[in-house]
């Protein structure tokens, strides 16, 4: 067999392989053993040869494997069946006052909502990266005063704060919606006009 | 006599059993015999090659090379009967459907000796041995189709899927939020506390609130900081005036102190805090 | 994104995919539909460009994906703790009557075979997720109807039913046999009817 077919059966074996395959096994593919230093030339090959396409050959304690590059995985992410996470209500609320209102403290919060803020609620938003605590307000307690972080823009999508959606706007519609009817209106018709 | 059948070659014999019938006494036992001697160890494997009473027939049909549109019924029927009654004197153990199909030879036989009616150019009658033909051609049909599927190359026998690793940071999942969201979060705290019309949500420049924060963090450390350094000169007029609304707001709002300690000298401001408190 | 980077993500997914991948599944791959007459263009630049390696992109019934080549199976053979099953005649006899008769009950297997189909038959073939009781006929006992499934398809490289290998012709014997035996043949010769 010449070393050219040795590669492409390598290649077929790692590919099809369900767990990594170690110089042992990967030996095992052929009648008469080529030897590791052939075999480890040979992986070295492929390696080079896979350079620039989606998956890459590499090498594990237990042995060599294909596996695709890990800028794949944004969207082979994609087709997982799980939904997508979403944080309660309490929370994206709370989120937005401090986005729009800050620097706010917890009470700023709670007399905003008109329901208690719950420590897991800030917790989530200060272990997300997305809200600390920029300084104390000096009343008693000393109530820590909380505001939006450079990570949390990124992680929307802003350059600046200036660009969330406006409160003009937003208040607009809630004046529209009241207006022309006693009930609450879906939220859902606030993109719309915005 | 022609075979209008086109029979492929995994048919006859049974498959697995091109080469040899049966080996006996460890002799390859290369056909079944035609005189109908059967010894007796092969009667066992014999029964075993086929898959019925129509796999024995069709065999059999096919090694004459009948025609099966036009089976001689009383050669036929001798022929499977001593196949059957040889199996029987083994006391091997006979499936029900091979007597089944004895009886039905029997009975196609018989009524094709007995005269026909005149002829009368009606089609009434029907040839005693149609049914028996349609259930051999069927068979033989899914036989052969069988023969087929097992030959298409079929995953895990002939290749394999492929199915590489995925590289994946195992990090938990985070809910992403978007500027919609917020919108939507927003629009409803404003709506619920216009319902309960104790809190008026002030319509403000975001940019001031921004910019509050901004300073508090510039502040943090809870030193004096020069008035003046707050404000970078570069950012533009408009920007500045927004700093400077910043600064009141934040004086206003008792966060941060003002400190001048005469006309002309440097403007300080620091968090209200002191620094020691803060720890 | 540019068609070559969508094509790479393709890639990568059909790489990784453990089963076939559906044009809607593709889709889902991107932020942004990139629309089916793309896809499928991009599909087949893959097929080409894998041409002479090791393994091949195919379309299944359940959609696409990556294997290797037949020839390179007698090496893949040897990495196996167990060989592939072989099935005995009366499956396979079984699994055609089934796949080309469908929906068929035990019954109608029975009528053509012209012996019992005993339960390990049918358990093997469900087992291998190759057939399965799609409904019961509305006769006495309400036996299953078998058929077979998109499984199936998959297992052997077929798109659709449809793609089955072709019966021989002895429906069209059968007619004939059917449309001559009124006149009764002698015994000696045959119908010229071949």
């Amino acid at each position: 067999m010449t070393p050219e077919r040795c590669k492409r059966v390598l290649e077929a074996a790692l590919l099809a392989a369900p767990a990594p395959l170690p110089l042992a096994s990967l030996k095992r593919l052929f009648e008469h053993d080529p030897g590791s230093e052939l075999l480890r030339r040979l992986l070295d090959e492929l390696r080079t040869e896979w350079a620039g396409r989606p998956a890459e050959l590499v090498q594990v304690a237990s042995g060599w494997l294909f596996q695709t590059r890990p800028e794949f995985q944004v969207y082979l992410d994609r087709l997982k069946e799980e939904k997508a996470p979403r944080y309660s209500r309490a929370v994206l609320e709370t989120l937005a006052i401090i986005a729009y209102r800050q620097p706010v403290t917890r009470g700023d919060i709670e007399d905003i909502r008109g329901v208690a803020v719950s420590p897991s609620v800030i917790k989530t938003l200060e272990s997300r990266g997305w809200i600390d605590v920029v300084g104390h307000r000096e009343v008693a307690g000393r109530p820590a005063l909380f505001a939006t972080t450079r990570s949390f823009l990124d992680d929307v999508g802003l350059r600046s704060l200036s660009e969330l959606p406006p409160l003009t706007e937003i208040e607009r519609i809630v004046d529209l919606v009241e207006a022309s009817s006693p009930q609450p209106a879906p939220p859902a018709a606030a993109p719309d006009v915005a | 006599m022609n075979h209008p059948v086109e029979l492929p070659a995994e048919l006859l014999p049974p498959p697995g059993e091109a080469e040899a019938v049966a080996r006996l006494y460890g002799q390859p036992l290369l056909e079944f015999p035609r005189d109908l001697y059967i010894p007796p160890e092969a009667l066992e494997v014999f029964l075993d090659a086929f898959e019925g009473p129509l796999d024995l027939l069709l065999y059999l049909i096919r090694k004459a090379n009948i025609n099966v549109l036009d089976i001689p019924m009383a050669p036929l029927t001798a022929q499977y009967l001593d196949y059957v009654e040889a199996m029987r004197r083994r006391n091997l153990e006979l499936a029900a459907e091979y007597l089944l199909i004895a009886a039905m030879l029997l009975e196609i036989k018989s009524r094709m000796l007995l005269p026909r009616p005149p002829r009368e150019g009606e089609e009434d009658e029907v040839d005693p041995r149609a049914d028996l033909v349609r259930r051999l051609l069927e068979y033989e049909q899914m036989k052969q189709a069988a023969a087929r599927l097992d030959a298409l190359p079929r995953v895990e026998r002939d290749y394999e899927w492929v199915g590489v690793f995925v590289a994946e940071k195992v990090v938990e999942r985070l809910p992403e939020v978007s500027l919609h969201d917020l919108q939507l979060a927003w629009l409803s705290v404003v709506r619920r506390a216009r319902m309960h019309e104790h809190h008026r949500v002030r319509r403000e420049e975001l940019s001031v609130r921004e910019h509050m924060t901004a300073i508090l963090r510039k502040l943090r450390g809870g030193t004096h900081v020069l008035f003046d350094a707050l404000f970078d000169a570069e950012i533009g007029v408009a920007s500045l005036v927004v700093s400077f609304l910043a600064v009141l707001e934040l004086v206003r709002e008792k966060l941060v102190v003002v400190s001048q300690n005469e006309a002309f000298a440097p403007i300080y401001v620091k968090l209200t805090t002191e620094p020691s408190l803060d720890a």
